[in-house]
């Protein structure tokens, strides 16, 4: 690990800064503009975003900037490994295309400013700025920040429809981000009162097996947890992201919730690389499971298709938490416990996609029928017929079958499983595919099926956002032409997991 | 060692009197109650800056927020507290929180000794930074970022707060019109203390680089006078959509922006300040910085828009 | 001559406290507002004034002691202020806008 | 015992006796209220490691204690955002729960997203 700032290190400044000053540009200048300002900062932002990933591949080391010249522990500092620059390449991919499929939701008013297009334009970068800041914080006060930007972002996004159920959504919603931040926070607090820094590197250096430890990593985990709304925390999550304006729910879905799992990863890799206990590891595997068979039985049984959707968030989400019983070995180097790992990541990415992908053609259905109910679905297939398919092949990736990022990331964490002895974990992973298949399928029967009378449109969807969400859903099909092994670019940066993982 | 005791004692009586009253209003007063005893305690732990913040923010700020809604919300809160869960339920929740407060106990009296610190470190630097007092050399050099992106944390829960405007009164201002009664108590009150107020704000604020004080809580006490200049009917809350007041919101972080990409070119680093300047270009940013959190604060607790603009 | 100080600041903040004593004993006995109010104000302010006073004994240069008879003179106006309207919201008929 | 420790304590309780409000009250705002009562206790809890951390002539670590004012103000925002989203959602429906979502359903399922 260098002990200073890298070349290139003031790219992760950029990939702050950016959004940030969008932001207030946006306020300052109006809902008149904040379109605009938003559409011009994603081009350049994608380019930093790619430029770190470029940097981080080329140079196969961190990419690091200490903030105005003070080193840590008193200091702060920015660090890019693998995982940061995939997770930044990912979430500028997928808010450049939420911003060109909003587009046609909140355009720019020509005269006085509206509320909505401002509070979206505003939130959308406010939200990448407080992503970039999660995926290269490289202290631990500095990451409590960073969610809470995250949240304030989230949250009002939920309700920017007025109506009393997403009020209510978005209330509960916070109270839940904040019931995980203070525990976060707490966590923290005694993670420093221990070992005196907050500093990610310096941290792992000085941190034991010891009750302190222990204590702080289960709080700052809970609270994480709540965050990604991991079983039995997930009540918030379905009013929430249905509700949402379908743009939001891309936004929500696809990546919020990838923020604090994010950072589940990094404290029981890279704060406690080899201290994670086996049993708490297997804890999250089982709260993994629960979610994914819950998740997908309840979305089995939805009437509405953005709800449907947004249960088969829960169920997602619960197969990134199937990585930590694979991939925590306390004797590390074990080839498995990489491809595990790498299964966990690639399926946050991959889903990110797919769901981004359903969440906008759900939201182009429900706007050419006036309503999103699964009976009168019939014959949209015909009138919409790449908005059903981006939906498909997006599900696609959520069933794991080839070729997608799906299949991939599960067919790690399958052979994990098995290579491990851990067959149960195999067994949800592949009973989660069924019901994903079930839910899937039941969407695309209904919309496939002949209307008995002709389909009547309130509006016409433009081609462009359609391909939008294909163009993402692709993206997740694209995934899947991966290698089957552990990924190179993910592994920089984590020297303890790659000694004997990489073939 | 007998007062801190009986503070102690107090601050749990406070706030076991917050979780269990039965009215609302009741248990937010005990938590004004509570937040003023906090700072006390705070003065006890030598963090004097800390303590004007809680009393100022903690417990000011947000018991004023949390009366007002009470008040508004008193018939809806008694329906509700209808639905409170069995007894079962309320028992394995104490169950489980005297197992939580019991863990941090036990954690509290595992911290090593001697506790490692960064003070040492703090000290050694402050002369880079030409303040004299650590905490605002941490707000504003060490850790800089985190005080620029609370910044524009702060932003956003206003834009958030903004957003839940209903779409008609979008652009007018926040809150009900209060009438000022010319020879009202309230009105005469606020011609008296606001100017004064203001230069209590200014001075808590300018003594701040050297002294207990600094931004965060001179711009409370600045956003107080001007919630207080709105209740007696002085001035009305503006319109969200000026211009003006849109400037003044980002101006802090703004600066804060402008002088941390600057230090790219004159100190080499993002956030870095040269030496010779450091002080200075600190000040800087901090005089913007204040009147937009203080201008975000009041406005925080004005609340989203309610009243149609006037064209 | 700092020993004469430290008596004339003991006895002070003494009396002092005992009128925050009974003002304190005035609200939790008294039967409505308006008699609470009365004996809290009056209490405190006079005792908070004593404080003060007794304060004012120790402290260095006239700048402090400025800073002091100014906090005794925002209290004043704020308790006379918070009395007033909860005086009027607590009046037969409430509160008149 | 050190008057750091005896506070850490009081942390401690404090965080519990939140942690209990936030769970069995019904009522939202006396969630928001629960809310920053363990806000309070964690806060405490840092303000102690800073106390104990008292070096170089300072009373305390100035580090933690500069993230606390921190901390303090972004419980104020996250407050302020809840108050609002609740006051709305009273102005909206006439209550002020999470709970009984009854009314509200049946509205959902007719409703457009």
């Amino acid at each position: 690990m260098p002990n200073s700032t890298t070349a290139g290190g003031f790219l992760l400044v950029l990939a702050i800064v950016l959004p940030a000053v969008g932001v207030l540009l946006s306020v300052a200048l109006g809902g008149r503009h904040a379109e605009r300002v938003a559409l011009i900062l994603m081009p350049v932002g994608l380019t930093v975003a790619v430029a770190i990933a470029v940097g981080v591949w080329r140079t196969h080391n961190v990419l690091q900037y200490f903030v105005g010249s003070w080193d840590p522990p008193l200091g702060v500092v920015f660090r890019a490994d693998g995982l940061s620059a995939a997770m930044i390449v990912t979430a500028a991919l997928l808010i450049c295309g939420i911003g060109l499929f909003a587009r046609a939701q909140f355009p720019s008013p020509q005269e006085a400013e509206t509320r909505a297009p401002l509070i979206f334009w505003t939130l959308l970068l406010a939200v990448w700025g407080a992503l970039n800041a999660v995926f290269i914080g490289g202290d631990l006060f500095n990451l409590y920040v960073a969610l809470e930007l995250l949240t304030f972002a989230a949250v009002p996004l939920v309700s920017l429809d007025g109506r009393a159920e997403t009020l209510a959504a978005a209330l509960r919603y916070l109270l839940f981000a904040l019931f995980g931040s203070i525990l976060y926070l707490l966590g923290t607090v005694l993670l420093y009162g221990a070992y005196g820094t907050l500093d990610i590197v310096l941290l792992s250096g000085r941190i034991h097996a010891e009750p302190v430890a222990w204590a702080a990593i289960s709080l700052m985990t809970a609270g994480l947890l709540a965050k990604a709304a991991l079983y039995p925390f997930h009540l918030w999550l379905p009013p929430a992201h249905a509700g949402a304006p379908a743009p939001a729910s891309a936004l929500l879905s696809g990546l919020v919730v990838k923020a604090p799992f994010f950072l589940v990863v990094r404290l029981w890799f890279d704060v406690m690389p080899g201290l994670a206990d086996q049993a708490a590891a297997q804890m999250l595997g089982i709260l993994g499971a629960a979610a994914i068979l819950f998740g997908s039985v309840v979305a089995l049984r939805q009437a509405r298709l953005k709800l449907l959707i947004a249960y088969s968030t829960v169920a997602q989400i619960g197969y990134l938490f199937l990585m930590f019983p694979l991939a925590v070995r306390p004797e590390t180097g074990h080839s498995w416990s990489t491809a595990a790992w790498t299964g966990g990541v690639l399926q946050a990415i991959s889903h990110a996609f797919a769901k981004a992908a359903m969440f906008m053609a759900a939201g182009l259905i429900a706007e050419a029928l006036g309503h999103d109910r699964l009976a009168g679905l019939a014959g949209i297939g015909r009138a919409l017929p790449i908005a059903v398919f981006a939906f498909g092949i997006g599900g696609l990736s959520l069933m794991g079958l080839p070729p997608s990022g799906g299949f991939v990331a599960k067919a790690m964490l399958l052979t994990a499983a098995v290579a491990e002895g851990q067959w149960w974990w195999a067994l949800v992973v592949l009973v989660g595919g069924l019901l994903a298949g079930g839910y899937v399928f039941l969407v695309l029967a209904r919309a496939l099926a002949d209307s008995i009378e002709p389909l009547a449109l309130l509006t016409t969807i433009s081609r462009g956002r359609q391909a939008v969400a294909v163009a993402l859903a692709l993206c997740a099909v694209l995934l899947g032409f991966l290698p089957l092994r552990p990924s190179a670019l993910l592994q920089i940066g984590r020297p303890d997991i790659a000694v004997g993982g990489l073939r | 060692m007998a007062f801190d005791t009986g503070l102690a004692v107090l601050v749990l009586g406070v706030a076991v009197w917050t979780i269990a009253a039965r009215d609302t209003f009741a248990a937010v007063v005990g938590f004004v109650a509570y937040g003023l005893l906090l700072a006390l305690v705070w003065v006890r732990i030598a963090a004097p800056d800390v303590a004007l913040t809680e009393a100022a923010i903690g417990s000011g700020l947000t018991g004023g927020l949390l009366l007002g809604a009470s008040t508004r919300l008193r018939r809806a809160e008694t329906a509700a507290a209808g639905e409170k869960p069995g007894a079962a339920l309320r028992l394995v929740a104490a169950g489980l929180c005297v197992l939580v407060s019991a863990g941090l106990a036990a954690i509290v009296l595992l911290l090593p000794e001697p506790a490692p610190t960064l003070a040492p470190q703090a000290a050694a630097n402050l002369a880079a930074t030409g303040l004299g007092n650590p905490v605002t050399a941490v707000l504003m050099a060490y850790r800089a970022i985190d005080t620029l992106l609370e910044t524009v944390v702060l932003l956003l829960a206003l834009v958030g707060v903004w957003s839940l405007a209903p779409d008609r009164v979008w652009g007018g201002s926040p809150g009900p019109r209060h009438h000022a009664d010319r020879d009202g108590v309230l009105a005469f009150v606020a011609q008296l203390l606001v100017p004064v107020g203001i230069l209590v704000g200014i001075h808590i604020f300018w003594v701040g680089s050297d002294a207990p004080g600094g931004e965060f809580q001179g711009a409370t006490i600045l956003a107080a006078m001007w919630i207080l200049a709105m209740m007696a009917g002085l001035m009305d809350a503006p319109p969200v959509s000026r211009r003006w007041l849109r400037l003044l919101l980002i101006a802090g972080p703004a600066v804060f922006f402008a002088i941390g990409l600057a230090g790219f070119v004159m100190a080499g680093a993002f956030l870095a300040y040269p030496k010779a300047y450091a002080k200075l270009l600190i000040v800087t940013i901090e005089v913007p910085v204040t009147l937009s959190i203080a201008a975000t604060l009041a406005l925080l607790v004005a609340g989203p828009p309610e009243r149609k603009p006037q064209r | 001559m700092s020993l004469a100080l430290d008596a004339l600041t003991i006895l002070a903040v003494c009396v002092g406290a005992c009128f925050f004593l009974a003002g304190t004993v005035g609200l939790l006995r008294f039967p409505d507002s308006l008699s609470r109010l009365h004996a809290l104000t009056k209490a405190d302010n006079l005792g908070l004034g004593f404080v003060v006073l007794g304060l004012l004994f120790q402290v260095e240069g006239p700048f402090a002691a400025l800073k002091l008879i100014s906090v005794w003179l925002l209290t004043l106006l704020a308790g006379a202020t918070v009395t007033q309207l909860i005086a009027r919201a607590a009046r037969p008929g409430g509160a008149q806008e | 015992m050190s008057d750091p420790t005896l506070y850490g304590l009081c942390g401690a309780v404090l965080v519990g006796l939140g942690l209990y409000g936030l769970i069995v009250h019904p009522q939202p705002l006396r969630k928001i209220l629960a809310f920053n009562l363990i806000g309070g206790g964690v806060f405490l809890l840092f303000g102690v490691v800073a106390r104990r951390g008292a070096a170089a002539g300072f009373g305390g670590d100035p580090v933690p204690q500069a993230l606390v004012i921190t901390g303090i103000v972004v419980a104020f925002s996250a407050t302020a955002l809840a108050v609002a989203l609740l006051l709305r959602l009273f102005q909206e429906t006439g209550q002020a729960t999470l709970q009984s979502d009854a009314p509200t359903k049946a509205r959902m399922d007719d409703s457009q997203p």
